[in-house]
């Protein structure tokens, strides 16, 4: 009790922030984010999840246990660290998510509509995906990202998603890069990622899906993407589509070696 | 990445702001006030209280005439919180025989957040998150030994940024 | 070489060694697949997506290497599309000009057709003290009249610099806000003034 | 229907650490979804925490609480082994029960 008080009293004394900006603000963001670290909401998603996964759906009520998510049937440890990667059954390179619709189209025989109904949730209208991929994700906390390109689907990947990354138009003429290519940008008060530095894009690509409390959802990657190309200024992408499992190729190889550590929290 | 403005944030927080306000509008501070005030008991869930508009109206439905500021009550939290919707808050109390404590949000139309009833054996001192319409003081209220102290701090709720 | 993107840790970036006809060839491939992974959605288009335009090819390119000739060609082209107000009236409201400021909306998919865009200048820029959430991806443009005075070359090259940024700076990070039709010619006018005005809060 | 809360009960000392996350909207009740249609209030009114029929925790929410409500207190006189369990029940009386094993 003692010691709450004495944090308080020094917590008073501090200096207002009032006019003050750049570094001690975004040194009281990063204390927001710390104090919100304990006690992630996602937690909630990585446990339905679970059930989802075990859960037989379907015509022929199958579960999704058996699904390959790369690692062999039915692995979930340390398989998203190596996503996405070049699948021999449908010869092409797949993120988790795309990877997950398969398994919902092929092990439990959902239609194509059926395994890609609400992607994203919200409030009314949770969704599975999400939920899977909380779970799914959380089994690779605490292993390093290593993504593979020795295949030449998934050299190709990453090739198309570097020049997308690049690649400006739009009413705004943005890219990727306009706001991720260089070291302590912010957007406003937003710290923004230069994910062409190994050390922010494992930062960064390690702390996604997240709770974002903004939505009070955990969103996947392809969320945060489909989102970023809302705000470049960009058409929509169809839910799951290659050009972002690209992108997402590009930045999980830039963010190679770093300790995986998602769901997490964000704004 | 671009979704900067204070604009648009406010369009997703509006709702909820106007959502506030027309409760104090619709006037649900209701005739509670007129029979005297009423302590919430924690368990039971007092509609006066949490519906009282401003700060002054829901801590006299909370049965406080006075109260002192004191150093041993705390409010933990971030200066700047990234997003009003959720607002990470620790209060304390180092006053013996601490028996209540609440948040409250001054400048939220309905000032009253959540309310703590202490039983003997549990620390007077508890972690949540508050929703905040706009920049204010969080205020940690305590009762011990039939009085009231409290503390304050002051949290600016700030808008926009990219998604991280 | 100022435009030169910061080439850092680049060496994770696969060795950068790829031909010009492979570079091609991703280039014809990437189009292809937005062609077929996006489509129109409100102000956000497909069509403002696939066809690039000189500025926005050659600004593609990474790394970003031009000649200086090329960038003095790019960026006399690009003054060349710069509209000066009709009416030799430079400076609206700065009243305005901030709310423009403030506004980050507009021409993103979740937005309406036609509806009023805002300037979003606080996302990278520093203008109003009182503002203490504002970026750093452009200098800070706090005191900008104070400092820069109110004479005519000034103002015609903030207007220009507004309305058209690649014409000063090749592969500039800042919209088109005039070229593009972000902004309406009123509405430059007031952030114009939230940049010149002495009363403007930028300039105390 | 309500979904499970996730609850962790740690053993410090003699003092138990109970840490409460509970998948809830908490719904002010005037926000409207993209129809203009008002979305009715949904929020948690009272919830409660019990060690061996002991109440350690007594709690009373308004609609200011954030949603997916997490909450953290101490208490003592847990031991290893015993369980924590926690009730809450919102405005439209729907309610949740779950425990958790003190470690």
């Amino acid at each position: 009790m003692k010691l709450i008080a004495s944090i308080f009293t020094a917590l008073i004394t501090m200096t207002p922030l009032q006019g003050v900006a750049g570094s001690s603000s975004t040194d009281e963001i990063a204390k927001y984010r710390q104090l919100l670290a304990d006690g992630n909401p996602a937690e909630l998603w990585e446990m339905r999840g679970e059930e989802l996964w075990k859960k037989k759906l379907g015509p022929q009520s199958v579960s999704l246990e058996q699904c390959d998510l790369g690692k062999g049937s039915g692995v979930v440890k340390g398989a998203y660290v190596e996503l996405p990667r070049y699948f021999k059954d449908v010869n092409k390179v797949m993120d988790l998510e795309q990877r997950l619709i398969h398994c919902r189209i092929t092990l439990q025989k959902l239609t194509p509509e059926q395994a890609v109904a609400v992607p994203f949730g919200s409030t009314s209208n949770p969704s599975d995906i999400e939920a899977l991929v909380a779970y799914i994700t959380a089994a690779s906390r605490g292993m390093k990202i290593a993504v593979s390109t020795t295949h030449p689907k998934e050299q190709a990947a990453y090739e198309l998603g570097k020049r997308f990354f690049f690649y400006r138009a739009g009413a705004h003429d943005f890219a990727c890069a306009t706001c991720h290519s260089k070291d302590k940008q912010r957007i406003r008060l937003q710290e923004l990622p230069n994910l062409l530095n190994r050390t922010d894009a494992q930062n960064t690509y390690s702390t996604w899906p997240a709770y974002r409390v903004s939505q009070g959802e955990v969103r996947s990657m392809q969320h945060r993407l489909s989102d970023c190309m809302r705000q470049q200024r960009f058409p929509e992408p169809r839910y799951a589509s290659d050009t972002i499992t690209a992108l997402i190729m590009f930045m999980a190889k830039n963010a190679e070696g770093g300790i995986y550590d998602a769901p997490a929290l964000k704004r | 990445m671009f979704d900067s403005d204070k604009k648009g944030v406010q369009v997703m927080d509006q709702g909820r702001r106007n959502a506030l306000r027309m409760v104090s509008a619709l006037g649900l501070v209701c005739a509670g006030s007129l029979l005297g005030p009423i302590r919430a008991l924690a368990g039971e869930w007092q509609a006066n209280s949490f519906e009282a508009k401003g700060l002054a109206n829901a801590l006299k439905e909370l049965g406080v005439d006075s109260y002192t500021m004191s150093s041993e009550v705390s409010v933990i939290s971030a200066e700047i919180a990234e997003n009003g919707a959720v607002v990470p808050v620790s209060v304390g109390s180092a006053i013996p025989n601490t028996e209540y404590m609440a948040i409250l949000i001054e400048k939220n139309p309905n000032p009253l957040s959540v309310a703590f009833n202490i039983p003997e054996g549990t620390e007077a001192a508890f972690t949540t998150r508050v929703k905040m319409g706009e920049t204010s003081n969080i205020l940690a209220l305590v009762k011990a030994n039939g009085k009231w102290f409290a503390a304050s701090k002051e949290v600016k709720v700030t808008l926009g940024g990219c998604g991280g | 070489m100022k435009i030169i993107l910061s080439v850092i840790a680049i060496s994770l970036l696969v060795t950068g060694c790829a031909t010009a006809a492979m570079q091609t060839d991703t280039g014809k491939m990437l189009v292809a697949r937005l062609e077929e992974d996006f489509s129109s959605k409100g102000p956000a288009t497909m069509e403002r997506m696939l066809n690039q335009d000189e500025v926005q090819k050659l600004c593609s390119a990474y790394p970003l290497e031009m000649s200086d000739e090329q960038m003095e060609t790019l960026q006399a082209s690009q003054l060349k599309t710069v509209k000066y107000p009709a009416d030799g009236n430079y400076l609206g409201e700065w009243k305005e000009g901030e709310k423009i400021a403030q506004n980050g909306r507009g021409m993103q998919s979740s937005d309406q057709v036609k509806g009023t865009n805002g300037g979003n200048c606080y996302a990278c820029h520093q203008l109003a003290k009182e503002e203490i959430s504002f970026g750093n991806i452009g200098p800070s443009l706090y005191r900008y009249g104070k400092l820069k005075g109110d004479g005519e070359a000034v103002v015609k090259y903030t207007w220009a610099k507004i309305y058209n940024s690649q014409a000063f700076t090749t592969c500039s990070n800042m919209p088109r806000f005039g070229h593009s039709e972000i902004l309406t010619e009123k509405q430059i006018k007031d952030v114009m003034a939230l940049l010149f005005d002495k009363n403007s809060p930028v300039n105390q | 229907m309500a979904e499970p809360m996730r609850i962790r009960a740690k053993l410090n000392g003699d003092t138990v650490e109970v840490k409460v996350l509970i998948r809830h909207d908490m719904e002010t009740g005037k926000r409207k979804d993209p129809s203009g249609k008002v979305i009715p209030p949904h929020f948690i009114k009272t919830l409660i925490a019990k060690c061996k029929e002991k109440t350690v925790l007594d709690t009373v929410m308004g609609i200011s609480v954030s949603k997916d409500p997490f909450l953290s207190f101490k208490f003592k006189g847990g031991a290893l082994g015993d369980k924590v369990t926690v009730t809450w029940v919102d405005n439209t009386d729907d309610t949740r029960t779950d425990e958790a094993t003190i470690s």
